[in-house]
């Protein structure tokens, strides 16, 4: 069993609004450090597959016909295996 | 002379657009998202509402629908494919229109009238309107409509953005509201027009909307 | 979480882990007596769970028990999922309040959102489709972080669910003060259309008919929640809670859509409908028993689950949302379950209908819990001492003087004050017009939403000024169902019924239950009066923070029914040079009022008089000027008095007035009840003036200027539309975002 | 300057919807190997901090306070030394 740990972000040119709104929030929350918050997706997904080759394809070709909008989104992802019931954070 | 409304699982707006329909005399019936024909009709309307909740994104999962290949043969057959609101989302996310519809610039949902220009009235969804701006009813929270700069150009130079907000209130690029394909036959929106057809509800602003498709159709029989 | 095997009767005995769950020692004492042994844990969780105020009702019931609930339009009262009306034609309006206070506090989002999900289940389990949401809202002042988060959250939870689902959320009212700072107030009231022929009660008729799960899989959200409503909140105790029940409006929409469609075709083969709420799978089944005077044989390995591991009483007391009860016909199941798996939902038989009146659980092939049905749910009554608050005493007959040196600036200052303030900032997140039959959309008096293929129209309103009853519960109670009466009479609709959301402090206070029960008693007077029975409500007791409680706040929801849609009428003015009158007598009535609160930081004072005959009288004439078309607009006078509605009267319009009146200027603030404004046409005035004779007074003219002008006998008050406006409208945006 | 990347996620026993109808979009995508998806949020926010420390207890604070809900969320996250104006993914 594999878990699939897939991180999506807004690509650069696209505004966040989220993040933007998250940003104010921060700073008037008085954390005045921050200069940049960006918010994606984060997923975690649990598969079967032959091997590490075909589980890799697998990910990849689900997330970029479902998982992400090509248009605004660009993602990266981490491969690990896993026990069937293992927790996963 | 037939349209189907199509109900995705989570459609919310399926029963406005047919009754609209019908109003004006259209031959119309709800057609489950679950199929995959589209044979008997001569118009496709895909109405509002949270297909598969908007879970994941708008539309995202609805694109998947087996109606969705009938809907995209329609589109190339040339027949009238209209989406409002989700329908919108759920026609860019299937690549019948170009760009995509985002969380609005300050995100929440609205729900308000607004004021539309009508940008291009010489298409099948605006011939019969006779004012240049109009009153239509919003509601949404990812209404936010982007495409990139080149494609933004070619809308603007085929003349593809059919209504404009006066007053932007999501963000969109060029405040779009309404754009069609080149081809002028797919066409999609953000307001609802369906929602201001009926003057016991104060606003018919939509009524000219549907007969300019009526004509359309009727042309087309 | 222990299992079962684990916790032996005597440790639950010993232990007394009851009291944790809310029961006493005297109830522990009656369930050994009555069983004649030791319940174990399971069957004390259910105890516990059933015998919370929550669900039994067993401190409030003996005073609801008083509600007027029958007339000649009642087809159903109190007692089910909710109250059904006749209405013509037919047709049947049902509907019904629900309160989410305290998950609300703990959860803003998830916490109005399931109670969104939670109404609209009750109006459809009855079979009918669900057409309208509104709210009842009550914020600590907006002067902190806190509060925003709580006011953004709420509001949102709202839109989530009801806009998701795709039921307009139509209208509601909200109010800020500081007794809610810690304890906010989520009412939310559903309105539902049926044809009389498909009325569903929730009853579990017929030896082994069968029993089938529907709709959502059981996970550990909100175990206790019922027990957990029923308790007093305590700030240090706040991260103390159950798990989070979160809402999924796309299942519930699935959910909805398939039990209306069941009911539409198959009505000949269910025996009855209940959803899931409080107290989950235990409450819905145990409830559809008794009321049949039936047993109930439920297979808890059959439950649909979405964790691992659930032991019988997480089963029984989860509050999961989206999960439904249906009795069906024995042989005929498969018709239903095949409705359902169409519908992509978990429809699974989890038990059966016994004639031996017990209520038998098993698990893993052992019977877990086997008591008397009757016995798990009817809690012993408690009849609780009551006695008039200390503070009702010593109230000053004297009525408050509003300081009106600066009048235009005390204007300026009420109407940015966030009660009086208009609140479409934040109900423009609410879809008000999905379904398309929102005639008179939110912003107005009450709302009107047309029913489709008739002339009819419903109007709808929630309303209460918890001031008024914090001076005098009982005629703080009849002023709000008046209230509500005159937002619906301002559209045309007569009032045909009442929904309550009754939220009180802790009901083990005396001078809370005297509350209480003064409350029931206003509403109960002036609503038979008016003809509008009390068919169906919601009790939430022991809203209190820290000992300190909320100021008793009564909801009341109204409906109406107005036969002829074309007549509708609104609040804004429509012509310039047409008529303004008042209707009803303006007295100094300024204790408890806005304009005190504003000026003194605090309320004080007997609270000013309320006359039942001249609130009656002036809706009659209202509804008889509307009948015959001779009013232009129509607004009641509520907070804020006189000058808040002509000024509303203008916002909505887009027009202006001026007006001349022989009062002094304090009385523009006055809030006295029974009122309304009209507007009449040059053509309808003579008409119209010998309709209402002496019971109207011409106080000015519509205009189109920007200016707005009051001459009162001491002052001239000028006001510029543009620059007032602004204020109102955006008050409330300034304040969330500061 | 510091990178935070905060990776969000419902607590075992919340309800997650989303991750429900993906799974099942997936699988009636014949991706039938999937047996579990769950979708959380991802966060990439860049702060200013006297040092590591200082930057941790600042990001714990504020992904406590405002990015989370800790009623049904829980999160980890990593931390990074970037330039000013470093691409992020
Ligand atoms: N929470 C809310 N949700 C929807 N509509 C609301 C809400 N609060 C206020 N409104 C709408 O704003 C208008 C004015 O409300 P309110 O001031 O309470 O009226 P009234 O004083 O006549 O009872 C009404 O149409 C009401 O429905
Ligand atoms: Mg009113």
């Amino acid at each position: 069993m594999y878990l699939a740990k897939i991180y999506v972000t807004y690509k650069p040119s696209i505004l966040d609004p989220q993040g933007e709104v998250i940003k104010s929030a921060l700073t008037r929350l008085d954390y005045t450090g921050i200069s940049q918050v960006s918010q994606g997706k984060y997923f975690e997904v649990k598969l079967d597959a032959r091997d590490v080759e075909a589980a890799t394809a697998e990910v990849k070709s689900f997330t970029d016909s479902l998982l992400i909008n090509q248009n605004t989104e660009t993602y990266r992802f981490d491969l690990s295996i896993v026990n069937e019931d293992e927790a996963t954070l | 002379m037939k349209a189907a409304v199509i109900r995705f699982p989570g459609s919310n707006c399926d029963f406005d657009m047919l009754y609209a329909l019908q109003d004006f005399g259209i031959d119309a019936e709800i057609l489950s998202a679950d199929n995959n024909d589209l044979n008997d009709f001569d118009a496709v309307f895909l109405p509002g509402g949270f297909a598969y909740g908007d879970y994941l994104r708008t539309g995202a999962i609805a694109k998947f629908s087996p109606i969705m290949a009938a809907v995209i043969q329609a589109a190339n057959d040339g027949k009238l494919v209209v989406g409002v609101c989700n329908g919108f989302q759920i026609l860019t996310e299937a690549g019948l229109l170009p760009g995509q519809l985002q969380v609005n610039k300050v995100p929440g949902f609205i729900c308000e009238d607004v004021e539309l220009l009508i940008e291009n009235p010489n298409t099948a969804f605006t011939n019969a309107y006779e004012t240049e701006s109009i009153m239509i009813p919003i509601a949404h929270g990812e209404g936010n409509y982007y495409a990139d700069d080149a494609t933004l150009a070619q809308l603007e130079d085929n003349h593809q953005i059919v209504f404009r907000y006066a007053q932007n209130p999501n963000g969109s690029a060029h405040d779009i509201a309404g754009i069609m394909n080149e081809r002028g036959n797919v066409f999609g929106m953000m307001p609802h027009p369906e929602r201001a057809v009926d003057a016991v509800t104060g606003n018919v602003d939509g009524q000219p909307f549907f007969k300019s498709i009526l004509s359309e159709i009727i042309a087309g029989d | 979480m222990h299992s079962d095997n684990e916790i032996t009767p005597e440790m639950v005995r010993d232990s007394k882990i009851y009291q944790q769950w809310g029961l006493t020692d005297t109830e522990y004492q009656l369930i050994v007596d009555t069983l004649d042994r030791l319940p174990n844990y399971t069957e004390t969780g259910i105890f516990s769970g059933m015998w919370s105020e929550h669900v039994s009702y067993k401190k409030s019931k003996p005073i609801l028990r008083h509600f007027w609930s029958t007339n000649e339009r009642v087809l159903q009262g109190p007692g089910e999922g909710a109250g059904i009306l006749d209405i013509g034609d037919n047709q049947a309006v049902v509907f019904k309040a629900e309160s989410h206070n305290h998950p609300s506090f703990v959860e803003p989002y998830e916490g109005a959102a399931t109670g969104v999900g939670g109404i609209l289940r009750d109006i459809f389990s009855m079979g009918a489709q669900p057409i309208a949401v509104l709210d009842s809202l009550r914020f600590g002042e907006l002067d902190n972080a806190h509060t925003h988060h709580i006011v953004d959250g709420v509001i949102a939870g709202i839109a989530g669910y009801g806009n998701a689902i795709g039921i307009p959320t139509v209208g509601g009212e909200i109010g800020f003060d500081p007794v809610y700072a810690g304890n906010p107030l989520v009412n939310v009231m559903a309105v539902g259309l049926m044809d009389q022929k498909g009325m569903q009660v929730g009853q579990a008729k017929g030896v082994g008919n069968s029993i089938i799960y529907v709709g959502a899989k059981t996970g550990r959200d909100g175990i206790n929640g019922a027990s957990f409503a029923s308790a007093e909140f305590s700030t240090e105790h706040e991260s103390d809670r159950s798990a989070v029940q979160v809402g999924d409006p796309f299942l519930e929409k699935l959910v909805m859509d398939a039990t209306l469609q069941a009911v539409r075709d198959h009505s000949d083969i269910i025996v009855g409908i209940q959803d899931m709420g409080a107290a989950g799978l235990l409450s819905s089944s145990s409830e559809m028993a008794s009321k049949a005077g039936m047993g109930i044989d439920l297979d808890l390995n059959q439950v649909p689950q979405r964790e691992t591991a659930m032991t019988p009483y997480e089963l029984m007391l989860s509050e999961s949302q989206e999960r439904m009860l249906f009795v069906v016909k024995k042989g005929e199941e498969q018709v239903i379950l095949d409705l359902f798996k169409k519908a992509n939902l978990d429809a699974v038989i989890i038990g059966r209908v016994t004639d031996d009146g017990r209520y038998r659980l098993r698990f893993n092939d052992q019977v877990v819990a086997d008591v008397p049905v009757d016995f798990l749910t009817h809690a012993p009554k408690q009849d609780l001492p009551m006695v008039a608050p200390q503070r009702l005493a010593i109230l000053k007959a004297d009525q408050f003087v509003p300081d009106v040196t600066d009048l235009k600036q005390t204007v300026l200052d009420l109407v940015g004050q966030p009660t009086i303030a208009s609140k479409s900032d934040l109900f423009r997140h609410f879809d008000s017009q999905v379904r398309a039959d929102t005639v008179i959309k939110p912003g107005g008096d009450a709302t009107l939403v047309r029913i489709r293929g008739t002339k009819k129209a419903l109007a709808m309103t929630t309303d209460v000024n918890a001031r008024y009853l914090y001076l005098n519960p009982k005629v703080g109670a009849k002023m709000a169902v008046a209230e509500a009466a005159r937002n619906i009479v301002a559209t045309g609709a007569t009032p045909i019924g009442i929904t309550d959301g009754l939220n009180f402090g802790s009901p083990d206070n005396p001078e809370v239950y005297y509350e209480l029960a003064q409350a029931v008693d206003g509403i109960n007077e002036l609503a038979k009066q008016l003809n509008t029975p009390i068919i169906s409500g919601n009790v939430s007791l022991y809203n209190e923070t820290d000992g300190q409680a909320i100021y008793p706040t009564p909801m009341i929801g109204m409906v109406g029914l107005l036969t002829d849609v074309s007549k509708a009428t609104r609040i804004g003015f429509q012509n310039a040079g047409d008529s303004i009158y008042i209707i009803g007598e303006t007295s100094a009535s300024f204790n408890g009022t806005e304009i005190q609160k504003m000026q003194t930081g605090t309320i004080d004072g007997q609270l000013f008089e309320f006359n039942d005959h001249d609130e009656i009288t002036n809706q009659k004439l209202v509804l008889a000027a509307i009948e015959q078309s001779l009013l232009a607009s129509v607004h009641d006078l509520s907070e804020g008095g006189l000058i808040v509605g002509l000024l509303e009267s203008a916002f909505a319009g887009h027009l202006s007035f001026n007006v001349v009146t022989d009062m002094t200027s304090e009385f523009l603030f006055a809030e006295t009840p029974s009122r309304f404004i009209v507007s009449v046409a040059p053509q309808n005035r003579d008409a119209f003036e010998k309709l209402v004779g002496e019971s109207a007074q011409k106080i000015g003219e519509v205009s189109d200027e920007d200016q707005m002008t009051i001459q009162s006998s001491d002052q001239l008050l000028q006001l510029s539309r543009q620059e007032t406006q602004t204020i109102y409208q955006e008050s409330i945006s300034w304040r969330l975002k500061a």
